[in-house]
């Protein structure tokens, strides 16, 4: 596993906690709205997860790309979206990022370079592929981002998408999440190979990262994006983490051990950044203070995304080819 | 006899089957010790066991194509895709080795295969996990396709898709699955054939799977303005029981048909135009269809509902056929 | 002005929209140094270079899905797949990605990409090297579906495809591929427009792709008989023209419509059944549809050309509705 | 790579010779046929790779199935098909296996266990792998084999079924057939990895095979097609070989160098067997005998599916669905 490397930065590491924690409470929040029967559809909370698309996220810039999956609210707001537009697109509003026709599995800002959560396993990674070739086409500075599951290394399309990064050379960063889970199964027993194997066998170098320590991820990625921006073709790394809620929202849970989920909370990476904080002399008090800016942000967003006006019918409708030309 | 939901008939289908015949086995994601994203397997593991009752890897691909290679050796599979809109994943083995083997084979063998995948929205589950996309199967020489509208349909019509020798995509509405009827053991159904929902003489509106129950509240409505109209479910969309619906054209003179997949170019074109051509002297006004409006599913629950065909289209286009 | 096999007026077209336009690039399998199995991308990898025509590995799922990735970065790809039978291994990425992505991102993008596909017999190619499978693609929201009758068409229609913002499957029917004939510079076709291809007041007889071939020789064969049918070529399939078939069915009263493709469930269907509702009181016959008989298509000669529609259907059905 | 193990028994090797040259002849006939214009479709010829089938069948008993892929004529043959419904079928008549429906790229017999050449570059895989998983679930002694081409390894499809078989242990024997070639371009060029590295991944056991060297195959395949009939799970196997003619009929190779094509006759598996046939003291004349025989078996097929009845239309348009219960 790669280790913490530079000495770290309490600013930096503050700047990389308020992101996570804007990720978690916004997630939390979904969790209350979607209780209340006020978020339609299947969420899925990627609550305990949060250093793996913040951490990588400080690395890019708005001119990379990403593509994510199902659980892709921290992609979403570690990128960039803006907290009004993703509250409003999961309560179904007009003023959603997608005026309210995708919802959670379909959060996206070309923006900001995010293009996409996904509904299909595996889809996203051939579409970071391809984003990626736009980008050596078109002699762009920028990277693409393929976020996966570790469950999505059993669907063909991710082999055939390693491979064609590999030939052409992309510059395409490949992040697994692996969070050990398939839905309600291990995803040991679904996959027979690691993907640090796999990695060798395409020549792809392999990077294993804790997943669970947002500076951690942060540092290895680092100098991995710039030696892809370099030309250097592209890089696989394995985050190692948790999910901390059911696959999704309503889902109970009865299929994990106890020990397991008794296990989580230590591996918290709020709580492993939080500690470093406060060996670095951020005290207590201005964590709180980041809380509580967070909160209100998360609030003013919520209370603006509630008031916003639903979507209209006629608009979606006419939506589904281009009218003008939009590129 | 027993009162059960539309899984918990599916459910049955599946383990009397099981039952009977030691070849039947069951795959797919988190269907063994989950029970199947929608319950439809619950139970089926510990009955049968782990090597007939299989959790998968997310390979949908592969988990069909092996399908075929095992009905064409022996086991009778039936495949779980966990939503229809996965169905993407799966067309190569559906399309160009299950439906094709057998004929182009020579009759050397048949694939005794099935496919269970839920359609349809309701749920704001959004555009990647509500389609009704069973007109692409419709179209393929080789599978037949049915979409049952109850639970006691869904039992009899599971029960005669795993004795089928033929590949069947055996098609299950979500909004359907928790209803509960009575559903009887003995009820026997033939692929390819339809059922008379309700006898009317003004106008026949053909629907399958959810659209049958908006087409009996259509007529209820209609009712009450002495419209009477007769309701054929289909139950299968492929083959489809063409003679029922043209006996049914040959009494009322005025058709609609209505399904929840989008209409362009959707199951109910081929009922049109069948009817067109072999019915069109019958025709005493335009043919109507009832189907989803030209756009993805939408996910906003006011943004779905609009979506969704319901009674009262199929109310309007009763009316606008009988002007 | 140049006299141009179909296959070279394809060739033209890429040739001139990646000469207007850097962001066009050429992704397939052996599309660059072989220049497709049917020639359309000869010379290209010479005068683009390997970085616009990319030779890609066999991973048609990836390669369409790049193409998706691609189209929403600033590219506009044109992918080839080798025959239309393996779009069963890109589906995902057209039904689910490319078609969907503008809708359900809130119009925040659009996906310019084209696939470009060889469909129909008369190869021998067997069951899983001949099919029509464009009925698939012309249920989906989102998409876009061309086929073009001529080399001149095919020209047009190419390049208007590249231009246009939404994913367009761009279909071609093998049989055609060799047909030479003028092919003008200036010549424009918008999507979703149809093309008068002869007129005649007796019957409508709507085609495309190679079926309207047919359906001029069929013309020929009835104008002996003093019968004068009107030929409409679709051109585009999803969005058709629905008014210049409606105008046509006002004049005729009589319809046929004509495709390569598996009857059932096919496009026709749709055809047939929109003039059965909105062109209903202009009908004077059965509306009757000429398509391939349900089977997969067959190998040996003698099979394939009594499966293959031609014009002796076409004249069949025109003496049948005019009955 | 696997070298040649067991004292050569020269009855043992001749039989595969003349197995060898019984597809080699066949294929040579069809080249006539298909230059007339007698053979309709497309052909693809395995001339040049006849030791793969041969040497891979040479260890499977009728119980067994093969799924194969486009170039199938050599395990079709090999497998046991009669040469009369095997020529009858590629010439488009009644009597053909498949009853002129299927073709050269579908030629199957189901009384041998032939599951199918087929005409989906990567679908024979999983035909193999569900057949594998019958003989498995119903308590067989049968094993499965699935012949693919190098090319086909760029398809997701076959990573899943290495995943799928591996996890599940099915008794399934994976047969690269690795000429160097994808149609018109050296697979070379399409595939990052390569098979041995990808077989470690999954941890399949994997063996590279000299596929000149009919011999060879058949001495490395038959201890490996007993451990897997023993249970003991799927393994690989490479045979590197050569196409000598061109992807299909029709096709000039005009992409090859001529040194390359130069060098193929020399690595001919015939000469190779025949060669060892000689030093065994198989004399000349033997083997113009085999020829002989052979030719005249051919002969006989050829003339007798000429004389054969062309299928009939309505026939084969009942045979869409199954009328009665064939299973
Ligand atoms: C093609 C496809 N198959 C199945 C599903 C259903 N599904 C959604 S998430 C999931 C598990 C994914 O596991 P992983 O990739 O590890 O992601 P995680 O949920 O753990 O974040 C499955 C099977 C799907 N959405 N798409
Ligand atoms: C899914 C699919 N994609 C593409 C093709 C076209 N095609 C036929 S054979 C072939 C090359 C296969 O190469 P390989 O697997 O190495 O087999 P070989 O021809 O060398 O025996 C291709 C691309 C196909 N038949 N199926
Ligand atoms: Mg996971
Ligand atoms: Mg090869």
């Amino acid at each position: 596993m790669t280790k913490r490397k530079a000495p770290p930065d309490p600013m930096e590491l503050l700047a990389l906690y308020r992101m996570m924690l804007m990720v978690r409470r916004s997630e939390e929040r979904l969790m209350g709205l979607f209780a209340d029967g006020d978020v339609p559809g299947f969420i899925h909370l990627g609550i305990g997860q949060e250093a793996v698309p913040v951490g990588v996220m400080s690395g890019l810039g708005p001119q990379d790309t990403i593509a994510s999956t199902h659980r892709g609210h921290g992609h979403a707001l570690a990128k960039g979206l803006s907290l009004e537009g993703f509250f409003a697109e999961l309560l179904g509003k007009d003023t959603g990022l997608c005026r309210g026709r995708g919802g959670s599995m379909h959060v996206a800002d070309m923006s900001t370079g995010m293009l996409g959560a996904n509904g299909i396993v595996g889809a996203g990674l051939s579409i970071a592929l391809g984003s990626a070739l736009a980008h050596k086409t078109l002699n762009r500075d920028s990277i693409s981002v393929a976020f996966f599951g570790d469950g999505a290394l059993a669907e063909g399309l991710a082999h055939e998408c390693l491979n064609m990064a590999a030939l052409l050379k992309l510059p395409l960063l490949f992040v697994c999440e692996n969070n050990g889970w398939s839905e309600f199964s291990p995803t040991s027993r679904q996959i027979a190979f690691t993907l640090e194997g796999l990695s060798q066998a395409y020549g792809i170098p392999y990077h294993s990262v804790d997943g669970n320590d947002v500076e951690v991820v942060a540092a290895s990625v680092a100098p991995l994006i710039a030696g892809i921006r370099q030309g250097g073709g592209p890089i696989v790394v394995e985050c190692h983490t948790n999910r901390v809620r059911g696959h999704f929202e309503g889902d109970a849970q009865k299929y994990r051990d106890a020990d397991e989920l008794a296990r989580l909370p230590e591996a918290d990476p709020l709580r492993v950044a939080g500690k470093r904080l406060a060996d670095l002399g951020i005290n207590a008090a201005h964590l709180e203070q980041v809380a509580a800016e967070v909160d209100e942000a998360i609030e003013a967003a919520v209370s603006l995304a509630r008031q916003s006006d639903l979507p209209v019918f006629s608009a979606a409708a006419a939506d589904v080819y281009t009218v003008e030309q939009v590129l | 006899m027993a009162i059960l939901s539309f899984s918990r008939a599916i459910n049955k289908a599946l383990s009397d089957m099981m039952d009977l015949d030691p070849a039947v086995i069951l795959l797919g994601e988190d269907i063994a010790n989950a029970g199947g994203s929608f319950g439809a397997t619950r139970g089926l593991l510990d009955r049968f066991g782990g090597h007939r009752v299989i959790d998968t890897p997310i390979s949908e691909a592969a988990i069909a194509g092996a399908a075929v290679g095992a009905a064409m050796s022996g086991l009778r599979p039936v495949v779980e895709i966990m939503f229809m809109d996965f169905s993407t994943l799966v067309m190569d083995a559906l399309v160009n080795q299950a439906a094709k083997a057998r004929f182009m084979f020579g009759a050397q063998c048949s694939v005794p295969m099935v496919l269970r995948t839920p359609h349809g929205g309701g749920l704001n589950a959004g555009p990647q996990h509500s389609q009704c996309l069973e007109a692409w199967f419709a179209h393929v020489p080789g599978l037949k396709v049915v979409v049952p509208s109850d639970a006691a349909s869904a039992y009899a019509l599971l029960r005669s898709a795993i004795a089928d020798p033929d590949p069947v995509i055996f098609v299950e509405n979500k909004a359907l699955y928790a209803a509960k009827m009575e559903v009887p053991d003995d009820l026997a159904l033939s692929l390819g054939r339809a059922r008379l929902a309700r006898q009317g003489k003004d106008a026949t509106v053909v629907a399958y799977g959810a659209a049958v129950h908006w087409a009996l509240e259509a007529a209820a409505r209609l009712a009450e303005k002495q419209i009477d109209i007769e309701v054929v479910d289909l139950l299968s969309v492929q083959p489809w029981d063409e003679e029922m619906v043209l006996t049914s054209l040959a009494k009322t003179h005025r058709l609609v048909v209505a399904h929840e997949a989008v209409e362009a170019f959707g199951v109910g074109a081929e009922i049109v135009a069948r009817m067109a051509d072999i019915g069109f002297d019958e025709l005493d006004g335009p043919i109507v269809r009832v189907g989803a409006p030209f756009m993805p599913v939408p996910f906003a629950r006011s943004l779905e509902e609009s979506f969704r065909p319901d009674a009262d289209r199929i109310v309007n286009a009763v009316l606008r056929t009988l002007e």
